[in-house]
């Protein structure tokens, strides 16, 4: 593994990963399973970070462990200096399923995370109406999860995460289930609320178009055991405008060469989908 | 609709009765089935005397008191062990073991501590109740997805918060299958509560009634028991329908895959 | 062998005449193989008789002659005791309170008893009736002037009895005995020895069986009867070898409550099994005085003395 | 972790052994619940007698027979009424009357029918079993998920084999809590079947020790009657383990979201 | 609306909608919510139709209309000219959500079809494990689906869905969850099995450029409720070689005008989105 980005920032890291190890019970028997190993990395307050790699190389195990859902094998996480142990209030995590309630309507599920920080209900619904109106959903506040479609759900379960405004934003996939469009605007619309308030994100996707639009660096992930091949630093402007970013050949040339990155493998001649 | 429903119902009602009043006499003798007319008659001897009125609401107020007294207790003991797993595990024998006891062997100590006024009935009929609705309130809450609970955790809900808008409604199913349940054994249990002592309700009078051979009269007195409990069933339910509205939309939406 | 199942309600010791009869051998003797099956209560016996599998049950004939006059073909056709084993207890402190003393008058004590607790067996039950009948008799209302509560479990009763809920009960031996010597319990009536004249003599205890049956086996009632008879002899005869032997079957009993039990009941066994017809009377009078109403039927119906005399003839 | 959960229940259990033995004499007279001294005294008279294993053995095979009948019925019926909802909702008013019933009071219809041997234990022990099977098998059923019956469906699955693949593992959990549930009413419901009519069994020793004033002996029966409980419950437990690996994997695993 | 391809094809139509429209009772009170509405689609035997739209716009509903699941609430879908009427069983259906049993490993999810088939449990079992191998899942065919990664549950789903080999196969974002590599590898792998098994497939998907490369024509739809904005022939080789297809003009031409169809909805000045 090399780097060829600088790992002197300015800013102190918010989040370090060092010498992560994360290892499951094999589905079989009595082994042991490496999903991710020797992964170090760092990512600055106010950063975007985002994670290429294939499936199942452990990108969501690696969420799961700076929320603090799981514990690394090896090597520690920290946060803000501290090591995590428990979970890490701080951050939000939008997860691959959207976990919904199914006996809320999409206005009360959005509305959840003010009713837990004990906002009065007339402003919670308030709040949760203008962020169903920011992903799309108005007219459908008072239908159950079960009742709108797959993107719809996503839509719901990002306004919620939205509401209960983490210091960090932790997303699996979120975009996948939208059209190009939306997604465009939602990308758009994400990378300005984070500068706007200083968010600090980690974003994974399988979209290579999307980790270069997004990110202001972005770890590619080799196959399972996951290990970290690159980071690359994406030296977009901080203000670029999404909608034009196709016509900048800095994109392109970014871009370029994460699909590079993501493809070496196969090219080294292992069989794409080995495991 | 909703109108062929009831009329099915009352077919299979019908049917039942003509069973009875056909089987009463010619395969078994009217001592022991009494049957459909002379239970009809002694039914509405009964309600004109004002005595099935009196002790059926005794019984009731026992058997609905026991009910919501156990019930109340289980749900919340369910909720508190399902949290609690360890705990839960080493209890578990130990519910199961009280709950193998034949609890009419206990009635001395029922009687001991509770006498045997109503307030005895009632403790009975919680003690009765409980079990049913405690274990289907603990698997409900076991079988919260652990997923669901931690994504509230992260946004800082508190334990109680994560109880109340996640555990309580995801095991509500199970709770109210557990009521339902629970429902006919207030009643069962009001009854043999009245039966181990009392001088009233409708447990009194069958076997006051029984013990005279006269079965019309107990039969009387057993429909205004069923009947008890087939109200009893109907207010879960509807108690049911407006706490879940969401179940009601997942019944009535077309599958969608 | 022919097998006979006797439906019994309870194990106690009012079934003594059996009791002796099956360990002894004298049922064995006469060739029947006796099993003995514990019912609940008096109507669940009848029912097994009526379903055949019991063929003679033994209880208090109320049972038998409520279910003849019901159209059931049963018959009494054995008698095993004839005097109401039972007695009212209350609490020492009560009856001070009270002044009740031994040498009043039936009448007079359930008059002072106005306004308490008395507990009864079971709702419906022989005793239950009795105590109503006696609160008539002593120019009062039962359920105005008297909380007359059925509890259904002897234990339950003593429980009650000790944490004062209630002022006396309806005892059967040995629980008046235990009340009495744990619970500061005085006993006020005494049933048994004849104290109350409306039950002096009653058939208590008796045997039947469905019509067709004896029709049918008349010889096999007969047997049983004699076997009876050697038992009832026996506990007339030599109380003490009789006492041993309804003791193998309750081994598990204390002592002292045992035989305060056998001493509350063994003065109401009769001398033989044939049935007296005041004792039917008395029952048919007590009968009565329960349903208020009279019962419809002929004496002649309800009971036979044709098997014991064939028990005799054949002996 | 395993030996530590084994040593919380024996400290619990012998916690409420002190109890009881601190308790009698002192709070409750001996009379009304013996003492466990006394009681292990009775227990080993009674096991070197070999009574005891008489007549558990007997109650144990009524209660596993009509457990086995009871629930292996309710299954069959929760599962074909789980599919015909309409059938449910027309019947649903009868079985919960028929489950308000108090059945000690049917105790001559059941002596009549039954008759006085093991098989009429057996069919009561069935009938108490069988409501809380039923009903739990029933709402697990209705809660398969309607979509993933479809997906099998579309695959050209017959309505045996939707049943037999999707709903019946689906159903599972709720069958094994309905199982363990009605695992105590099979034995109390045998107990109550030989004190209703029997001259053998636990139920009798009960009815019969009690009848003596044998406090310590009704205890031991009681003893032994919730170890079958118990072992019961465990056997369950064990039933539900081997048949739900995925259940397992599921508790072991950690959270994953 | 207006069509650019030809409607007179060789082949007779195996598959079409006409008239097509579906309501849903509204989420609040008693107004119907439209989903779909005037739907008019034909697709010929062994032909790829993919299908691009907005999020909610009702592409899943068409899937369930066409699979029998869903009865239209106007016009009819006829398939092999019979109209729809109860499940259609000769079609198989991915859905957006993987049904997988949760009580059944990944090989014995992957064989239920087998199962359901008959077959003997050997030689299941041994196709089964074929079509693991083909999704790159061996090694957790022993796994239950909770012990496995989002992106691995729908490989699973997909072997289920060929071990029953449907006439026709509709996939619902069948590729959503995996990486690029991957992603490239099953789109050839499920080409060149549809050429070869004359496989009728219904495509939905919200990547222009997978539209582009998979099919053999595309229905671009209007947002909700959904119409057919246009239904553009793609007129790429049918064996073409999806690896080298980026660099053929044809392609950027098509994936171009696709690009320009899904997003002319917010260059005429609806908001993106807007529902
Ligand atoms: N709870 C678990 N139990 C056992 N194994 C697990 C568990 N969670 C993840 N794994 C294994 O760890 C590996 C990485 O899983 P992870 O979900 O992190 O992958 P991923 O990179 O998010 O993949 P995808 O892109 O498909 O979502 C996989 O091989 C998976 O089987
Ligand atoms: N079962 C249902 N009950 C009520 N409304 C429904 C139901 N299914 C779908 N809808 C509505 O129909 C519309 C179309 O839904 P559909 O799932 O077909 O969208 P889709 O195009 O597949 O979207 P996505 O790309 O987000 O999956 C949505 O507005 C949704 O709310
Ligand atoms: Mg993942
Ligand atoms: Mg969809």
């Amino acid at each position: 593994m090399h780097m060829d980005s600088d790992i002197s920032p300015p800013l102190p890291a918010l989040v370090s990963f060092a010498g992560i190890q994360k290892t499951f019970a094999a589905p079989e028997g009595d082994g042991t399973l490496v999903a991710v190993e020797g992964v170090d990395l760092t990512l600055e307050e106010g950063h975007i970070l985002t994670i290429l790699g294939p499936s199942g190389c452990g990108k969501s195990t690696l969420l799961n462990m700076l929320a603090g859902i799981y514990k690394p094998t090896r090597g520690t996480v920290t946060y803000r200096g501290a090591q995590v142990s428990g979970l890490n209030l701080r951050t939000g995590y939008m997860t691959q399923n959207d976990h919904l309630l199914p006996w809320r309507r999409i206005l009360a599920n959005v509305r959840a995370p003010y009713e837990i920080a004990g906002m009065p209900r007339r402003s919670a619904t308030a709040k949760a109406m203008e962020l169903i109106d920011l992903v799309g959903l108005t007219g459908f506040e008072n239908a159950y999860p079960t009742q709108v479609s797959g993107g719809m759900r996503k839509r719901a379960s990002l306004a919620r995460l939205l509401a209960y405004n983490p210091e960090t934003l932790l997303l699996d996939e979120p975009f996948v289930a939208l059209d190009a469009q939306l997604r465009l605007a939602m990308q758009a619309e994400l990378r300005s609320l984070a500068r706007r308030l200083g968010k600090t994100v980690l974003f994974v996707t399988h979209d290579v178009d999307e980790a270069a639009a997004l990110g202001d660096k972005c770890a590619v992930f080799t196959a399972r055991p996951g290990r970290i091949r690159q980071v690359v630093d994406i030296d977009l402007p901080a203000d670029r405008d999404l909608m034009t970013l196709r016509q900048n050949p800095d994109y392109g040339r970014i871009a370029a060469k994460l699909w590079d990155l993501v493809t070496r493998e196969s090219r080294e001649g292992r069989i794409s989908h080995e495991t | 609709m909703k109108r062929s429903l009831y009329f099915y119902r009352l077919v299979f009602g019908v049917g039942l009765l003509l069973l009875w009043q056909v089987a009463s006499g010619w395969l078994v003798s009217p001592v022991y089935i009494s049957s459909p007319v002379a239970v009809a008659g002694r039914l509405s001897e009964l309600i004109a005397s004002g005595e099935l009125f009196r002790h059926a609401r005794i019984t009731a107020f026992e058997a609905i008191a026991g009910f919501l007294l156990g019930s109340g207790v289980a749900i919340v003991v369910g909720l508190v062990l399902g949290r609690a797993r360890r705990l839960a595990e080493v209890l578990d024998p130990f519910i199961m073991g009280f709950y193998s006891l034949p609890k009419i062997a206990l009635a001395p100590l029922f009687v001991m501590w509770f006498g045997i006024d109503m307030s005895m009935k009632i403790i009975f009929t919680a003690a009765v109740v409980f079990l049913v609705v405690f274990l289907n309130t603990y698997s409900g809450v076991r079988s919260v997805s652990p997923e669901q609970q931690t994504v509230f955790r992260l946004m800082g809900a508190t334990e109680r918060q994560v109880v109340r808008m996640v555990i309580i409604p995801a095991a509500l199913t199970w709770v109210f299958v557990g009521l339902r349940l629970s429902a006919p054994y207030a009643l069962v249990g009001a009854i043999v509560g009245e039966i181990i002592a009392g001088n009233r309700g409708l447990g009194y009078l069958v076997a006051r009634t029984t013990a005279q051979f006269d079965t019309a009269g107990a039969f009387a007195a057993i429909v205004a028991i069923v009947t008890l409990g087939v109200l009893l069933n109907m207010g879960i339910k509807a108690l049911e329908r407006s706490l879940m509205p969401w179940r009601q939309m997942e019944d009535a939406r077309e599958v969608a895959i | 062998d022919e097998k006979v199942v006797f439906a019994q309600s309870g194990d106690v010791i009012l079934w003594a005449p059996l009791y002796i009869a099956r360990e002894r051998g004298y049922l064995a003797d006469e060739g029947i193989d006796a099993e003995a099956i514990t019912v609940k209560g008096g109507p669940a016996t009848l029912a097994a008789v009526e379903a055949g599998n019991a063929q003679i049950a033994l209880g208090f004939p109320a049972t038998p002659i409520t279910a003849f006059t019901k159209g059931i073909g049963v018959t009494l056709f054995g008698s095993l005791s004839t005097e109401y084993v039972a007695s009212l207890v209350v609490q020492g402190d009560v009856a001070k309170d009270l002044g009740i003393t031994q040498d009043m008058s039936v009448k007079d004590k359930i008059g002072k008893l106005k306004g308490h607790s008395i507990a009864t067996n079971a709702a419906g039950s022989a005793a239950d009736y009795l105590l109503q009948n006696l609160v008539r008799y002593a120019g009062m209302q039962p359920d105005r002037d008297m909380t007359i509560t059925p509890v259904g479990d002897t234990s339950a009763v003593l429980a009650a009895f000790e944490r004062k809920r209630i002022d006396g009960f309806m005892a059967t031996p040995p629980s008046d005995r235990l009340a009495m010597d744990n619970f500061g319990a005085v006993k006020l009536i005494d049933f048994t020895r004849g104290e109350y004249e409306g039950v002096a003599g009653i058939q208590y205890v008796a045997m039947s069986a469905s019509t067709d049956w004896l029709a049918t086996h008349g010889d096999t009632a007969a047997a049983v009867l004699r076997a009876m008879d050697k038992a009832l002899a026996l506990i007339h005869d030599n109380p003490e070898e009789a006492k041993a032997s309804v003791r193998t079957f309750f081994k598990d009993m204390d002592d002292t409550i045992f035989e305060a039990g056998w001493d509350g009941t063994v003065g109401s066994f009769p001398a033989n099994a044939k049935i007296r017809e005041d004792s039917i009377v008395k029952i048919l009078n007590f009968m009565e005085l329960m349903s208020g109403a009279k019962v419809d039927v002929n004496m002649a119906d309800i009971y036979t003395n044709q098997y014991y005399e064939m028990s005799l003839s054949g002996q």
